[in-house]
């Protein structure tokens, strides 16, 4: 029997290693997978790299692992916020490097990387400093920059409902780069609110199919299948 | 000479937006627009985080954590709306389905590059977002600002000096004293707000202006 | 208020022009948009490009476009099927252009279409004589042939239910190419079973944001909202 | 000496199918695999036209037109499977998600090349479907074929002739007569049916082989 259901999040991390690079599903708040963040933090690897969409907020999630010096580098898209000053004062100080990525390029590129490109011509950027020093090609009359996939060792997102094995639903805007993270890491550890049983997700309305889909945790309940 | 408030700009930005359309607004000054856009048109508003048919702020009490705007406000979903993930989010910005997108700016060129994520200060921590993704994908992109700096710089300029964010991608510009449509021709004056003439308009704006008032109105563009 | 709805079939295909280029969704019959095929063959319009997987199927859709000769060429991965004769008789008779292309290849030329890039580093066809003639570069010790998007100015897709928005469901494996082509064509065409008022479709199981769909057709009911 | 039939060599492959993986299996020969899958495993059947979790043909008067396999054949889906659109399919194979794909095949050449898609004829309508997205991207392509042709001439070659489908990329061949990985090194022949000796499988597949039983069988691999 398939079950990919981990027995709490330090379990679904405790394989995560020193180096490792994370992606860690969310927009600001909203997906952002704290349980399994804390896990990680309790878990202790680092020199970590992160691929986020921000670079935390305030004092919990990836703010708090950002805190614990556990991150050596950070690819994202929109790093300063009003309360992103954990990752202001490691970036000031010189111990976060930091690549900036226009957020269409960064979700682009994870997406690139989980649906197996080798490269995509970008139209963002063009022009710009975050395209300085990179190949840019006139294809059909308009400029664009070569941009190359982004793939993690591990993917942490937060789903709504998931079943043992693997399939997600989200929840609003909560679903943002957690579909597409899940498809481009080699282990992806989900947290959801409730693990529901075999059957009772409407195939026609699972976001993220299973396959993509190594551990998952829940949250709130477990609701197990009779089979 | 009066000059719009920012809400008016808002209002007057809401004005152009025409029913059916597919509208990013930008964070900050463009937020506003929202307050404005016409009740008796449909207009959907799309956020970057994953939503089309974005609406108000939820009353007090009623916030969602998981329902946000790219500013990470609390918002609401219009009857008809949906959620989507972040590469169909940009998937509409970078494949040219936003019909408009308005943004703030630091500085807009004559023809049509925009600088707006980044000051250029050796000692800022950089933040882009979807601005660049936006200000080329969108099929017009309007940008909504003060014509002049607090220290009374003109905004409009002919080659941008902070760092640029897209290039020619500007159509039009809104600001609290003027309307310009942009391109390849230069900055063309659409309308002056209050009784500003047309040269003390380009006193301050220090770029070249062409006149369009007339033709515009007479082609209705 | 916007209302995609269109009044028939033959009313949603009227602005297809000769030599206009045109997704058909499908895999097969499944998916395959039938009454708006046959609406486009009552049209007349002719010298058509189409992009579909196939190539036509018995004596209906696809297979009754072609035999009535308004194909120029096809974009297709899959034309020679036990019932596809009457694109195997066009074809021999030198009457249609084929542009072989490997199933992932169309699926991800589409898809780059709709996201807006300039091409992209595929790993299929690398090799073989479907990469002749193409650029081919190293990218992480693995070998990619260039590929570009495939765009056309109209898609005629089949799905489930719809709203007056163009938000659309799709129904089991009949979803296949719609979602994709309806983000890559200027102007998409959904023939639905039903139309069902704004709000009857839960916002977190659109597969299709009414954005990508200019205009939707009910073969079935239409249920007409009271807003 | 007796060759394995279709159904054994079908019975082979799905032994060396584990637990929880992910599967395509192609048209013909391949699909017979399914009818075979130990009933104790949890195995994935991805079907390249947006299904996973693909069922057996559904009982008659009980097919449904939207519900079809990569052959156009009705099939069902299992409890927990689930439909997605083509380039999330694709995805799944060509981004090295789907464990194992089980290929027909006309040549196969001792280092993984793989024809099967063209016979090269001048006058065929060629027609290549997902064959060269799965033969690249499963993390392991086994073919399922016959050693010989018809006509007596080996599928096991040094170089094929008919059009390549992927270069490289098969790992394990089923044949009616031997198991053989493939890899840099050459075709290594894991294990003979019936009572053939290992020099008068040489002497059929005419292409050199080394014989990998023993060390294969102590590692387990």
């Amino acid at each position: 029997m398939i079950d990919k259901t981990a027995a709490s999040a330090e379990a679904a991390v405790a394989d995560i290693f020193e180096g490792a690079s994370i992606m860690i599903g969310g927009f600001g708040l909203a997906g952002m997978p704290s349980r399994l963040i804390d896990a990680l933090i309790a878990r202790g690897a680092g020199g970590l790299t992160i691929i986020n969409n921000n670079a935390g907020n305030g004092e919990t999630g990836l703010a708090a692992l950002i805190k614990a010096g556990r991150v050596r580098k950070i690819i994202c898209s929109f790093p300063r916020q009003t309360d992103s000053h954990h990752f202001d004062a490691r970036y000031r100080a010189g111990e976060i490097e930091l690549e900036l990525a226009p957020q269409g390029n960064l979700a682009a590129r994870i997406q690139a990387a989980g649906a197996g490109l080798g490269a995509i011509f970008t139209p963002t950027g063009n022009g710009t400093l975050l395209a300085e020093g990179k190949e840019t090609r006139e294809i059909a009359g308009r400029q664009y920059v070569l941009e190359y996939p982004i793939r993690a060792d591990f993917a942490l997102i937060k789903a709504h409902k998931g079943d043992r094995w693997g399939n997600l639903t989200y929840r609003k805007s909560a679903r943002n780069f957690g579909p597409i993270m899940a498809m481009a890491a080699t282990c992806t550890i989900a947290e959801v609110s409730e693990i529901v049983p075999l059957g009772a997700l409407d195939p026609e309305i699972v976001v993220t199919p299973g396959i993509f889909v190594q551990r998952i945790v829940a949250v709130g309940g477990v609701q197990r299948d009779d089979a | 000479m009066s000059r719009l408030s920012r809400e008016d700009m808002a209002r007057r930005v809401a004005q152009d937006i025409p029913e059916g359309a597919y509208v990013n607004l930008g964070i900050g000054l463009p937020t506003l627009v929202a307050n404005y856009l016409p009740r008796d048109r449909e207009i959907l508003l799309q956020s970057e985080n994953g939503l089309l048919g974005m609406g108000p702020a939820p009353p007090k009490g009623q916030e969602d954590g998981d329902l946000i705007n790219a500013g990470k406000q609390p918002v609401t979903l219009l009857t008809g709306g949906c959620y989507f993930h972040q590469a169909d989010s940009f998937a509409m910005m970078r494949g040219g389905h936003i019909d408009i997108c308005v943004l703030g700016a630091f500085q807009v060129s004559t023809r049509g590059d925009l600088a707006n994520w980044h000051t250029g200060e050796p000692d800022a921590i950089p933040a882009v977002g979807g601005a660049m993704d936006l200000a080329i994908g969108a099929k017009q992109t309007f940008v909504m600002m003060e014509l002049l700096t607090k220290q009374g710089a003109s905004k409009l300029v002919e080659t941008c000096t902070f760092p640029l964010t897209g290039l020619a991608c500007v159509s039009r510009i809104y600001t609290d004293v003027a309307v310009f449509a942009l391109g390849a021709g230069g900055a063309r004056v659409v309308e002056i707000a209050g009784g500003l003439s047309f040269e003390a308009l380009a006193d301050m704006a220090r770029v070249p202006l062409i006149d369009a008032r007339a033709s515009l109105r007479e082609t209705g563009a």
